[in-house]
């Protein structure tokens, strides 16, 4: 059944096809909640909540079919600024929260937003295991290398030697690079854009959407309370040209003002940056999003270090495989069709009842 | 469905017994638990009233041969309807000497022991620990000893059937069973015919095991074992099978799910002894039933959670360890109002404790073990059958007052198996839902105005245009359900939220308590302890003593005339498989010195135990 | 250390009072905080007695000039003992619209209104969401109002320092420090002193600040405002120093760590209002002591229970949701058997709840929130310089008994600051652990002998010879701690595990009451609720009224005198900031009908409030 | 110090430093401990055990400072048969124990034995967080791709579509690369052996006690009661020789019976298998453990889909990054020497305090 209920209850139907609040005439005002926005002035999340409630008219979807699911940090407080169905869960859990809204319904579309402490500190395991399972969801994580709802204290994106308030000498923990993590569990579509990035941003979101499947997307984002200037290499105007490495599907990687640095694979498999104009064009590397090995992506995704650095931006990995609530609704369909629609009585009849008279 | 067998099995040569306990024992790899899963459908069948206990070894599988490897299954059933499966065999099956060290301190002086005599060779008995052989140092004097070579017996009847050895060693246990069930007159045809359709893809092994269950059957007839006869006891007219709690469980859910009009989601985690009701559930996909497992029970907690809001029954299911994971998302459900059912089967305690053996222990923490103030409703099966109700009226009330549920089962209602009369379908409670459609505050929609009646939240799922909204963790302004700080605020919805739940006390039956008018003592228990309470307080009025019991099936809130109830007796005394958890709660909330009488080992109370306690008491 | 300050300030044309409660509500980037902090010092310094209460906004911060983006810092300070931060202020310092707005309706009719004028034009007021200003339409005539153009003064104040507007704009905090000082007679010395401390790297930021200060103790002078005088109390002799709660519990672990001698070692996750224990303690490396933030709750306490494996003292610090989240792990210490101290710093629940607001709500989970039967005991603070000692309580517990132990303090104590009576180092209890050395069993160690005297198990550490063993959370032998699926080994372990915690009741120290001998209500607590529930009774006392009070430190096992206690009064009121919690402990275990006093509301009890509740109860 | 307390408490002294047992004397009898090792007949965790405990001698180390940290499964009894120090924990948070065991105490030698379900499923989140931070721990991944201990589910490694007793109708989830979660994760030190490899087993074992820091180790293990054969492939004397790829570092990448098969890196960064014979020598691709960059481990880490294809054996990545607990050894010493040692008083003291006479 299209209504993503294998067992079409009425009132599934009642909810799901009952004629919706129709999507031609939205506009970026429908999403906007009538919550008061509350981020420290300044903040990142202000240019990506924008971003998205400027994107999603664009979408097609009815407003009553979007989800928005998050977990606990500013960045989590999001869903409540959308006009649209929503969750602020608990402190991690946001993907398994969300996995079960995506496949229970998968007529709906599921957002997460998360953090990098929500995300990949106390919620790492829900976010590995949702992206290996590519349920349905679009996963944005607000990267700000800090705790930031908690007052700033290191996080697992954090620079190594960071001092904070919990790590007064200096963090002696080496970080997670989030885009390693999410190829390395076996996600479909992988992606990096940033706060700043007033055209990016939204085609990388549009992109996200547009894929059915396990969407994750890390998104630089300026705390500028507790870890400002966090990505002043890549944010300010003079860095950003220098180190935003634009991925394209098909083109060779190049970057810098004039396009004068590229991306080149060498023998051994392993990539390097060189001047276009010694190399030469033609053994610069050209991005294959549709690999079906990640090993590409994974590579890019070392490129750099960390965002002092020039940085990939764009969609690391895009493939097709089966979808985890499809393919659950695939067995309710087709356990229905074998077996027949479940009868109680039958079924509490069981093999080998006797009567009593 | 077969209707009851034919008579002719209980002949007029034979002894009458009113009732027989037997425990067939075994190693792991010899199949006891199915040879008594099979001899009980041959007994439900015959019409006895019965009730099983599965001994499990400990989760990992000893080695072959030795005492830890053993697995036993003991079966009760009688003429008359019985509350328990049985405390002391007066029938042993010992397949191996393990067997018979494990067991035979249970068996009833004068019992009847029925070993296989082949398996007793040096090896055998060194790896049981014997440093002689029982069957010949005299130690088994008082028993009925019958040996039989099983082993070569089985050996022999299938050799014509060309099995490997290892398959045909296997067939043993049928052999077993046909001895046993000659003795006690069951019918061989429910069992041949299920052999047929186990092995309908390999009739060498079909034929082989049905030879070796009637040679089993031949060999008891003409070795002129003792026959017996317990004739069919007279259960309610009805329609009847057997079920183990799990299974009740399992159908009970889906039944709620029917009933409700609302698609089941399970999110679960595998954990002995629940892992079987995820089985189950697995199953049933034709019933719209969706399953995950989860990656751990946190996740678990939450896809429920997640699917509670888009509308459908969210369900996990778990035991302690995994109970107390969820305590943070069970929390949140509560915050929430979302309708979901954890189901804890309860097993042995402190942490990982004993997973395969039965405990009463979490009764305080599904009442308690959350932060803040976080009250919701237990219900609690008293029966393996009982799982089915509790499962559905669990169902019922979080659907109507839009809040997660505990159901607390535990390892012995779980596993154990009792006749079921099966409800007629059309007799089940309608709790079908209703979904929020339309605004409820003009033009807007508030997702926490509550219904007067019930004090619960509408329903609002996505895909409903117009009731856009958002829910979450932090406290919520009463109506709107927006973000507040506002302190009376926070009051007024912690007095709400427990003031919903306190409310369920007059949607639910009041507590009945039955047994002599003038007795002075109430027994007063809840869950697995209902069969063995019954039976002691049973026992203890045949000795002519005056004694009531009740049983508590709602947990939390108690029913309303709990208290009038307590105060009708001088003694109140709750047996439990705990250090006397319920009987704090009464305690505190009534203020009767309630006597606890405490059992945490790992199994149930035995009547005869529970009698002698109470018999001090009365 | 400074000696306490010249006397000069309390001049002698000063209006004499014994008390004051000022409260500075301002913008969250205001800097309050900061600017309460610095009167408290010098109040300190000058001697009085006094208690604090920070009052933080909602975890993100609102945009500026809105009310939820309002923070406020209250204190009391006497020339007498009191017991708490107070409860309406005589004194309002509003730097902003909002911060009038959301603190006027807490002041006492006629009391002392200060404002920054210069604050009070259109956009502030707007923001502030009033409709006309205030300071104009008459609306504030029950008060005395000051109006101070802070922030021009300020500006003029800092030109000469060449600052930018947003640094000079932030001076103006000082300006208003500077007024307070000067009409309560503050010494200006120990912030100046701390104002060139804190800004050594930059001294034009210090010169400035200074300026401001004096400015505003100038200014305070000329515009001739009322000068008070409030007395220095008379505290017991003794070295005197202000100290926070969660301050408190730190240095509590750390002097736990010398006097066991064993090393500190703490796994944590951040969550308010417990963070600021991890921070404190990973700034005393050079103690030893090893602090993780941990990936989550679960791995902290995981990491506690390794370290205690290793020979470290655990320690795991949280607040509810964390505390949920470490369920399970803390019954794998309780069948470890390792000492460990977990810390829960209660905040507003259920769920996410009201992460910056106080509650007394996690006592219940606490006690049973774990599947199995698992006690452990629980220590609690009264004040937060009691939290030293609930810390150090908490260490001799769990080294001297092997077990895990729950501190169970709030967010008021851990953010509220009162003077601390130094402990004198040679005054604190020697806990020193002795480690297992040698096999205890003819040649060989058995993990789980235990000790007589205090039944706990002896600690072997890795790196001591010939002391190997294993240890796990599956069901143990008593003695051997070999894995053991032994019924009465599990009814006897069970036994065991409750006895040792049952019998710390006799170490610790009987439950003391004070109060009028005749009285016949006894008021009882725990936790943070001392100084409310201590005031209320001295006030019903200046009334005439007879009335008692204890409160319980140890709330598991409880004093063992308890019940003796209780039992001497016909009343016991239980005033809590849940729904009855403690009552329903006492309750179930001593019978009494003890009366709750419950209030959720995220704040302290008022002492008025109290007074008037148990006014009607003596 | 070099007790690893950086607070010379002394009775750890007494501890640590007193003579110890002794290792020059050791067998492998000496690490057998007298608990009956109870796993099912013909279970690989047997040959693993006897490994373990055959290395152990060799290894040079005390057996009173290894301590062996578990969770919960038919694997993780494993601490019980090993006369050392154990915990046997709670379901998947061995990492997380074992962490506090290798900070708290930097002179003991830590090994972690978990299983596909403990360690990747409920433990998912701790072991990508001590691979992270490079704790000094040998953690031992017993892959046996089901459930064992639970009687027969699937686990995240088992193959989509697997019928088990929770998916009757077959796994619709994807399934994790153990080897591509662990590079992800930032690990230091990725090994894959199995079960039935009598040599190489036990030389990966010794590998991974020489690393310092987060040594990982998968080890394909057969089930032979609920998923028995999975590694037919790979386990069989015929399968072996043609599958097994066994990484050497240095040395070019061959396999099959007579080394007729190889490794090749195409210019385009996507690895291929090709014929010797054909492809050359000289262009096979050269296994270099130490390299830096852990994309060229990662790729070899894709170059099976499951053990039923041509799979690497071997050490995927060995490289040197700061121990967590040295690290904070260090804080804690250059604390003490700066600050001094902690004295209470002072401490307590602190900054204003005033005295009332
Ligand atoms: C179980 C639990 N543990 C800890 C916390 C406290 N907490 C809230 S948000 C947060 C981390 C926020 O960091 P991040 O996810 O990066 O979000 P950000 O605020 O930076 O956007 C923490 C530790 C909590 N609310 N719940
Ligand atoms: C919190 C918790 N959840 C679930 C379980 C049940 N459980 C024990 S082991 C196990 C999985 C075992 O699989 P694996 O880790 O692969 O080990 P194996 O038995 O296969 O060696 C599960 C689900 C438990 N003991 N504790
Ligand atoms: S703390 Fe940082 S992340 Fe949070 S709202 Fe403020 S600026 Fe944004
Ligand atoms: S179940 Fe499988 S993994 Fe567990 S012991 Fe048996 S064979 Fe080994
Ligand atoms: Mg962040
Ligand atoms: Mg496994």
């Amino acid at each position: 059944m299209a209504d993503g209920n294998g067992n079409g209850f009425e009132h599934q139907d009642r909810g799901i096809t009952e004629a919706s609040s129709g999507v031609a005439t939205l506009t970026r005002k429908d999403f906007v909640s009538d919550q008061e926005v509350r981020w420290c002035p300044g903040c990142g999340d202000y240019a990506i909540l924008a971003a998205v409630q400027s994107v999603m008219p664009e979408l097609g979807v009815p407003r009553e079919k979007i989800v928005f699911v998050s977990g606990i940090g500013c960045s989590s407080r999001f869903p409540y600024y959308m006009n649209t169905y929503g969750i602020h869960g608990i402190h991690g859990r946001a993907p398994a929260i969300a996995t079960g809204v995506a496949t229970a319904r998968p007529d709906l579309q599921v957002w997460v937003v998360t953090g990098d402490g929500d995300g990949l500190s106390i919620g790492g395991n829900h976010l590995i295991h949702a992206l290996r399972r590519n349920v349905n969801l679009k996963i944005l994580l607000f990267n700000n290398q800090i705790y930031g709802l908690t007052k700033g204290q290191y996080s697992p994106t954090s620079e190594q030697g960071k001092v904070t308030k919990s790590t007064p000498f200096g963090s002696v923990d080496h970080p997670f690079n989030p885009i390693s993590v999410a190829l390395g569990a076996e996600a479909t579509f992988v992606a990096r854009t940033m706060d700043v990035e007033r055209k990016h941003l939204p085609q990388i979101l549009r992109r996200a959407a547009a894929h059915r499947g396990s969407a994750f997307v890390e998104i630089y984002q300026n705390c500028n309370i507790f870890n400002d200037g966090a990505f002043l290499a890549l944010a300010s105007k003079e860095g950003g040209t220098r180190n935003r490495i634009y991925l394209e599907h098909g083109k060779p990687i190049r970057f810098g003002p004039a396009g004068e640095k590229g991306v080149r694979m060498k023998s051994d498999g392993q990539l390097e940056i060189v001047d276009v104009s010694e190399a030469g064009e033609g053994t610069l590397l050209v991005h294959d999003e549709h690999r079906p090995d990640p090993s590409l992506a994974f590579a890019l995704s070392r490129l750099a270090e960390g965002p002092s650095q020039p940085t990939p931006f764009g969609v690391f990995r895009a493939v097709e495989r089966p979808v985890y609530g499809d393919a659950m609704e695939h067995q309710l369909r087709s356990a229905a069709d074998k077996q027949g629609h479940g009868e109680l009585a039958r079924l509490l009849a069981g093999g080998d009842a006797w009567t009593v008279d | 469905m077969t209707s009851r067998a034919p008579a002719q099995y209980s002949g007029a040569d034979r002894k009458e017994l009113d009732r027989v306990v037997i425990r067939f024992a075994g190693d792991s790899g010899d199949g006891m638990q199915l040879t008594g899963d099979r001899f009980t459908s041959a007994t439900a069948l015959f019409g006895n009233d019965l009730a099983t206990l599965p001994d499990f070894p400990a989760e990992i599988r000893a080695p072959a041969g030795t005492v830890p490897g053993v697995s036993a299954f003991q079966i009760h059933f009688s003429d008359h309807d019985i509350l328990t499966p049985g405390d002391q065999p007066g029938v042993l099956v010992a397949m191996n000497p393990a067997a018979l060290k494990a067991h035979i301190a249970d068996l009833l002086l004068g019992g009847l022991l029925i070993v296989n005599r082949d398996s007793f060779e040096k090896r055998n008995l060194e790896k049981a620990g014997y440093s002689s052989n029982p069957l010949e140092d005299g130690s088994l004097s008082g028993y009925q000893v019958y040996e039989m070579p099983m082993t070569s017996m089985t050996l022999e009847t299938v050799k014509e059937h060309g099995l490997g050895k290892k398959e045909a060693d296997r067939s043993k246990n049928m052999f077993a069973l046909g001895v046993i069930s000659w003795m006690y007159g069951r019918p061989l045809e429910p069992t041949i015919e299920w052999l047929e359709r186990k092995f309908a893809k390999r009739p060498e092994l079909a034929a082989a095991n049905v030879a070796c269950l009637k040679a089993g059957h031949a060999f008891g007839e003409t070795a002129e074992l003792t026959a017996y006869e317990v004739k069919p006891a007279t259960l309610a007219p009805g329609t009847y099978r057997r079920v183990t709690g799990n299974q009740a469980l399992a159908y009970g859910l889906i039944a709620a799910s029917v009933q409700g009009k609302v698609p089941l989601f399970l999110g679960s985690y595998p954990i002995t002894p629940a892992s079987d009701i995820l089985h189950e559930l697995s199953r049933h996909k034709n019933f719209g039933v969706r399953t995950i497992q989860a990656e751990d029970e946190i996740a678990a907690a939450g896809m429920a959670i997640g699917a509670a809001f888009a509308g459908h029954l969210g369900v996990t299911t778990t035991s302690g360890p995994g109970l107390d994971l969820k305590s943070e998302s069970i929390g949140l459900a509560i915050a929430l109002e979302l309708p979901m059912i954890v189901v804890d089967i309860q097993r042995g305690g402190p942490s990982t404790g004993l997973p395969t053996k039965t405990e009463q222990s979490d009764l305080l923490h599904a009442m308690f073990g959350r932060h803040g103030e976080a009250p919701l409703p237990i219900v609690a099966p008293y029966s393996p059958p009982s799982c089915f109700w509790a499962a559905l009226e669990a169902a019922r009330i979080a659907l109507r007052y839009m809040t997660p549920v505990i159901v607390l089962s535990d390892g012995y209602l779980a596993n154990g198996a009792e006749p079921w009369r099966i409800p007629a379908v059309g007799k089940l409670p309608d709790i079908s839902v209703r979904f929020a459609t339309a605004p409820n505050v003009d033009g807007e929609f508030w997702p926490y105005l509550r219904d007067d009646a019930t004090l619960s939240r509408p329903w609002a799922i996505p895909g409903t245009p117009g009731l856009e909204h958002r829910v979450g963790g932090l406290e919520k302004a009463d109506g709107t359900g927006n973000i507040s700080y506002d302190p009376d605020n926070h009051q007024l919805m912690t007095k709400l939220r427990a003031a919903k739940v306190r409310a369920i006390e007059e949607d639910i039956e009041p507590l009945e308590w039955d047994g002599d008018s003038d007795a002075t003592v109430l027994v007063l228990g809840w869950g697995s302890t209902y069969g063995a309470i019954g039976a002691a307080c049973r026992r203890l009025r045949m000795r002519g003593k005056k004694i009531a019991r009740a049983h508590i099936k709602h947990l939390n809130p108690f029913p309303r005339n709990t208290g009038e109830v307590l105060a009708r007796f001088d003694k109140v005394v709750v047996p439990e498989m705990n250090t006397g958890q319920l009987a704090k709660l009464v305690r505190a909330d009534f203020l009767v010195d309630a006597i606890s009488i405490g059992n945490v080992k790992g199994v149930p109370f035995k009547a005869s135990e529970l009698e002698d306690e109470l018999l001090e008491l009365v």
